[in-house]
């Protein structure tokens, strides 16, 4: 392969990388905001949003697509949240106890996610993206009118004064960065959560030691071919609903830490926009539906915010209104999701094409991958 | 007895059962103080103004483009068909269908471009579709603010400049259809015949059209694209077809919602629209690769069916705010049912 | 495919430098300091807007060596909480910030503040129309919380109501809405008052326009259930609806077919009216007294005299508008910020003539009087031929209001 | 596919899996305890049959080790406190006499008035239940007629004197 065939193909491959870095980069100037801030952003942001894109992998290695379904973790969380403000229970033990209470109702999500979405092979993302709603609706109906009637809810500043239902919004003064504080390190005039990065930096080797697990390795080949993965004896739907049911309790994990840095959860709302938010990242970050990494993840997490944090400054200083920037904001934010999607479905097209050439040449490897994008590409056609 | 059982597959539980719900509802409402003339009277309307963008998900449907999330392009032609025809200043029936025909040649455009992408993703269509839709949606709040339209009753009173967020259609086409040989019965029931003939005879048109040889070849490329290549049918080209006519229906369809509605909605409001329409085939009873007329008129009516009656009755039997509660997690459930069932066309 | 995204990138890259160096040559900034201010976009809260701008308009843009640095949150600020805490503490990058105006202050906006004050303890913090509860908004280090008189209001409305000749009151929400502390506990007071009034009230549920049926399945609910709500309770009734968009078609059917207007959750004359009835307020731009005389005129028009009230001036409008000046004067030296005669007359710059009532918050079970958080309201008018003012500020609200708890 | 289990394996993953419960309610009890916040009200005044008195010229009172506070005659001080042992140190602003006191909390006890003269002199009980009073705002001290404004004219605008249309 000639120099200039794998410089093209390194800008396919990275297409939607290098789009987006360029556009940050460009961005930044007009938006008028220090590089101090940015950076100080950034790394707020990187603790805080981690976590949930992570929640994400595991359902990409076993060919789930997008997990959508991860806002029912969030909800899970937030009930654990919830509970722990009800009892005020502070700091990192309210956390933690938040945590565990969301674990169980979480796994339970998880459970109900995967066998949905077992019944609903090929196409995975929608049917999740309309459960989220479904729950969303049990989620309202417990939340606003089963706790404090039905549940005991005992303190008065979370639950409305009519006797049920909890605020609209909770104020997480007691758990408020709680995992942050608990070992900040500042460098340099950068304040630095040490103990969220490290979470994360766990949970990070847990996903790399999972995938050699015999689990880990059967997810793959569920992703790879499930019809092959059936016939070697792998149980197929089992393996998938353990990977969404992983995802979703990293999600409620996730949630939680996202909200203890927030300080504040809007009780009927937080939960809309996670999974939005979590898959664009990845995708910002260069994954696709059917191929993750750890590194997508955190490039995208730092690309994706540093967008966000700086187009609404910047298309409201290049068109001179507010009110533009904020939806300048917004088209970029959905675009973007839009032409990784397009950029990677043509991808795997090229890559079937590619494969066909490859099996002339004997290249087994790439032409598994080409079959696999091609089985993709029918998936959702039949 | 075989009859009915063979009535019950066909139709299908999950209607059978919303469709006893609906009765239900009805039948409550008088006793709860809900007008039974004036509700049945709003169901029609209803299904009236949503009955086209259902439609619209039929051609891709059948072509294997699955249900269009991205309708709001389909929608966002129509608006600008509409706002151009307001900006113009054509009024009545002349309004309307001025309307509709500012809004096609938009349509087909953009049909055109969007069918484009959907062919480079193919199986990815119904995510990258939503996310168009979004996109789209969000590109044209910039440009609604921006585009030089003048017409007074368009732009915001404050500032003379960009459009509002609901503009009136008063005195422009505002139920031109629905007024077109309406009968009234009472004071509270009137049935929008206007409407509901345009309806069926686009209904009837579809019908024809997926009978014709373009309509035939493009069910084929859905159903099955192995074939179709063999007969020397262009799989992209039938695609592309089928989307450029749902977003003809869907520009349509808010233009006929409009005049009914009585106001053009701007910005973010067409963000859920392609939902209810979805979720409305889906509870006709389509799958994501076959739908029928029945089950766009079974299904708005239906759908619609439930989103007037439940708020009212409920809220008026049990005097809480809850009835909003049940109808999202109902409505939605029934979507849900409809994404995990297996079809008889697949395997 | 790959050509196309070159392109692409290419020429975002290529406008967004061109138009940032385009606008670097402005020019140094003059203004010794800045105002940064926080408002809905125009879909969203057009008044809060406005305030904006004319604030702009006095005082000029940051970007142009002005003063006002104007910033909007997002539509869904609800699910977007992280966008709007973001944006208000990237205010308080800018050296020069020396005051912060956030209107509405909706949910986001005490942790935003709480953000600010450990960054930059000198930057004021001014809230207008809180949408926490009153106790988070106070404890987030807010110099000055302006909200509208829920307590009072809860009275008032009715109290006007009756004035106008309702016989029955009509509140129209829905589940999220009657999740926020204000809104739960004003409905309380209203159902109370209308008691001792001798009013009948009721309780009439609308889809969310936050949930899947959006903005257009909401309005078009109440457009077709309007009707229905007039002939089921009668013409002589009274409808208040806790949101802005369901107002708009909520008074397009009362005007076609009967019931009593008093004021909106967050009055002002261009507060539904001018969408409801498509009028062109272009000559009238920023004078109020005109716009409330146009609308008048077209209220009146349409035979809807002594059934419609609003406040004669934009309460969105005012808060901005008048927040801003008030951080202006406090940042001068001209005004102290614990004075309400300062923030009044701030205000009142905005609103020549009119009659407004304020006071400090009481929390209603501790009866602890809050130094940082101000309930306003002014009086009601009421459009006719000739349309007249409700002495609505001159009412005193029984006592008991003030305590009441709602019951299940 | 039907798998034939060993009893002993089962038996086996069934005590697995009732120990990972027990492990499970046992974190979360723990986790309650631990983190569990109580709200101390510190009140430094007399007592109300005049036996005991407050300290002339104050306290300093710290809780836990932190970093204390100046409690004054007749005030109320608030403090949050996490878990249910306690170690209240009081000295004198004087100078000369240090009490420490070791408290401990029930777990369901939400707000706790401690009585600083009680606790100084050693007498029980130096700690109650804090009920919240329920304070009857009297009219004046609200929102009456007395806030009402009228905005100057500004501007030169006349004031909203509607003409009829």
């Amino acid at each position: 392969m000639s120099g200039k065939k794998s410089l093209g193909r390194f800008f396919t491959e990275n297409a939607v990388v290098i789009i987006f870095l360029a556009l940050t980069i460009a961005a930044i100037p007009p938006s008028g905001l220090s590089f101090q801030y940015i950076i100080q952003e950034m790394i707020t942001r990187l603790g805080r949003n981690t976590f949930l894109v992570l929640a994400l992998l595991l359902p990409i290695f076993a060919g789930m697509g997008l997990n959508f379904g991860m806002t029912l973790g969030a909800m899970s969380g937030q009930i654990g949240l919830i509970l722990a403000i009800n009892w005020n229970i502070g700091g990192v033990e309210g956390l933690l106890f938040a945590a565990l209470v969301g674990t169980p109702i979480s796994v339970l999500m998880g459970y109900i996610c995967g066998a949905v979405l077992n019944k609903a092979k090929g196409r995975e993302m929608v049917t999740g993206y309309i459960l989220a709603f479904f729950i969303n609706g049990v989620y309202q109906f417990v939340v606003l009118y089963m706790m404090g009637s039905i549940f005991p809810i005992k303190n008065p500043a979370i639950v409305l004064s009519r006797g049920y239902g909890i605020r609209n919004t909770l104020n997480l003064e007691n758990v408020r960065q709680s995992l942050d504080d608990l070992l900040m390190l500042k460098v340099g005039g950068f304040l630095i959560p040490v103990a969220t990065f490290l979470i994360i930096g766990l949970l990070c080797v847990f996903v790399v030691w999972f995938k050699k697990t015999k689990l880990g390795q059967d997810m793959r080949a569920v992703g790879h071919d499930m019809t092959v993965a059936e016939a070697a004896g792998v149980p197929v739907d089992r393996t998938r609903i353990i990977a969404i049911i992983i995802s979703t309790v990293l999600a409620s994990f996730g949630q939680i830490i996202f909200l203890q840095n927030m300080g504040n959860m809007a009780t009927y709302n937080a939960h809309d926009q996670t999974s939005f938010f979590a898959v664009a990242a990845i995708l910002v970050g260069g994954a696709s539906v059917k191929k993750a990494s750890i590194p997508n993840v955190i490039i995208g997490v730092i690309l994706l915010h540093v967008l966000y944090v700086v187009t609404p400054r910047a298309g409201q200083n290049l068109f001179g209104s507010a009110m533009i920037g904020e939806y300048f904001r917004q088209f970029i934010g959905y675009g973007v999701i839009a032409l990784t999607l397009v950029l990677y479905a043509w991808k795997a097209r090229q890559g079937a094409a590619r494969a066909r050439e490859g099996l002339r040449g004997g290249n087994s490897a790439t032409a598994a991958a080409g079959t696999a994008a091609a089985d993709t590409a029918k998936g959702g056609a039949k | 007895m075989d009859k009915i059982k063979q009535f019950v597959t066909d139709f299908g539980w999950p209607r059978i059962i919303i469709f006893l719900f609906l009765l239900f509802l009805f039948i409550a409402a008088p006793f709860v103080g809900v007008r039974i003339d004036a509700s049945i009277s709003d169901v029609f309307n209803r299904f009236g103004q949503n009955a086209l963008f259902v439609l619209a998900m039929v051609p891709m449907i059948q072509s294997g483009c699955g249900l269009n999330f991205g309708l709001s392009i389909g929608i966002i032609a129509g608006l600008i068909g509409s706002t151009l025809s307001v900006q113009f200043g054509l009024t009545g029936l002349m309004g309307f269908f001025g309307a509709v025909a500012l809004a096609i040649p938009f349509a087909v455009i953009f049909g055109w471009f969007y069918g484009l992408l959907l062919n480079k993703v193919k199986g990815e269509e119904m995510t990258i579709a939503m996310y168009v839709g979004f996109a789209g949606v969000m590109f044209m709040c910039i440009m609604w603010l921006i585009l030089p339209y003048t017409n007074s009753t368009m732009v915001w009173g404050y500032a003379g400049k960009g459009l509002r967020t609901t503009i009136s259609v008063e005195g422009y086409y505002r139920q031109v259809l629905n007024d077109f040989w309406a009968i009234r019965i009472g004071t509270d029931f009137i049935f929008p015949t206007g409407m509901l003939l345009f309806v069926v005879f686009c209904a009837f048109l579809m019908w024809l059209f997926l009978r014709t040889k373009t309509g035939t070849a493009m069910t084929a490329v859905g159903s099955n694209p192995d074939f179709a290549r063999a007969s020397g049918i262009s799989a992209d080209r039938m695609r592309t077809v089928s989307v450029i006519i749902s977003t003809v229906l869907g520009a349509v369809g808010i233009v006929v919602f409009q005049q009914s509605y009585g106001f053009i909605q701007l910005y973010t409001a067409p963000l859920a629209m392609p939902f209810a329409a979805v979720a409305a085939i889906l509870i006709g009873g389509a799958s994501v690769n076959k739908a029928t007329m029945v089950n766009v008129l079974v299904g708005a009516f239906l759908f619609q069916g439930l989103l007037t009656m439940t708020p009212s009755v409920i809220n008026s039997a049990l005097k809480t705010d809850i009835s909003e509660v049940i109808r999202i997690i109902v409505s939605n459930g029934i979507i849900i049912y409809a994404l995990t069932r297996k079809t008889k066309v697949t395997k | 495919m790959k050509k196309l995204a070159t392109v692409v990138a290419i020429a975002i890259v290529c406008s967004l430098v061109f138009f940032g160096c385009q606008k670097k040559e402005s020019g140094p900034a003059k203004a010794k300091y800045h105002i940064g201010v926080v408002t809905g976009t125009v879909s969203q809260s057009e008044d809060d807007l406005r305030g904006a701008e004319q604030l702009i308009k006095e005082y000029g843009s940051v970007k142009d060596g002005g003063m006002v640095q104007h910033i909007t949150y997002p539509d869904d600020f609800m699910s977007q909480q992280e966008t709007v805490i973001s944006q208000i503490v990237a205010l308080a990058d800018d050296p020069k910030m020396k005051a912060i105006v956030v209107n509405q202050a909706i949910p986001g906006t005490a942790e935003a503040f709480k953000r600010v004050k450990a960054k930059r303890a000198d930057i004021l913090c001014f809230a207008g129309e809180a949408h926490e509860d009153p106790l988070v908004i106070q404890g987030s280090g807010a110099d000055l919380v302006v909200s509208n008189d829920f307590v009072s209001r809860g009275y008032t409305i009715v109290w006007a109501a009756k004035q106008l000749g309702a016989k029955t009151f009509v509140h129209i929400s829905f589940p999220r809405h009657m999740s926020y502390e204000t809104m739960s506990r004003r409905w309380a007071i209203m159902q109370e008052a209308c008691k001792d009034l001798g009013l009948k009230s009721a309780f009439e549920t609308a889809p969310d326009p936050t949930s899947d049926v959006g903005m257009p399945g909401a309005q078009q609910f109440i457009m077709e259930k309007t009707p229905q709500w007039i002939q089921k309770y009668g013409k002589e009734t009274a409808f208040f609806c806790t949101n802005d968009g369901e107002t708009e078609p909520l008074l397009r059917q009362m005007l076609a077919y009967g019931g009593i207007f008093v004021e909106a959750d967050l009055p002002s004359p261009l507060m539904g009216y001018p969408g409801a009835l498509g009028i062109d307020l272009k000559a009238e731009m920023g004078d109020f007294p005109a716009i409330l005389k146009k609308v008048e005129s077209a209220v009146v028009a349409k035979g809807g005299a002594g059934r419609f009230g609003t406040w004669a001036f934009s309460y969105g409008y005012t808060l901005t508008a008048g927040i801003g000046q008030f951080a202006k004067n406090v940042i001068d030296g001209k005004a102290k910020k614990d004075s309400l005669a300062d923030l009044f007359t701030a205000m009142g710059k905005y609103t020549p003539g009119a009659k407004w009532n304020g006071a400090y918050y009481t929390d209603n079970s501790t009866g602890v009087k809050a130094k940082n958080q101000v309930l306003v309201f002014m009086d009601t008018y009421v459009m006719g031929n000739p349309g007249k003012f409700l002495p609505t500020t001159a009412q005193v609200v029984p006592e008991k209001y003030y305590t009441l708890k709602p019951s299940k | 596919m039907k798998q034939v289990i060993d009893p002993k394996v089962r038996t086996r993953r069934l005590l697995v899996r009732a120990a990972l419960i027990v492990v499970f309610a046992g974190l979360v009890v723990l986790m309650f305890n631990l983190g569990k916040l109580h709200t101390f009200i510190l009140d430094n005044k007399n007592l109300a049959d005049g036996s005991l008195t407050a300290a002339r010229g104050g306290n300093l009172v710290s809780i836990d080790g932190r970093e204390a506070s100046e409690i004054y005659p007749g005030e109320r001080s608030m403090e949050k406190v996490k878990g249910q042992r306690h170690t209240i140190t009081v000295t004198s602003l004087s100078g000369t006499d240090k009490v420490v006191r070791r408290i401990s909390l029930d777990l369901d006890s939400e707000m706790m008035l401690v009585s600083l003269p009680r606790l100084i002199a050693g007498k029980e009980p130096y700690m109650e239940v804090f009920v919240p009073l329920n304070v009857v705002t009297t009219a004046e001290e609200r929102a009456g007629t007395d806030n009402s404004f009228t905005s100057p004219e500004a501007g030169g605008t006349d004031p909203v004197v509607i003409p009829t249309p």
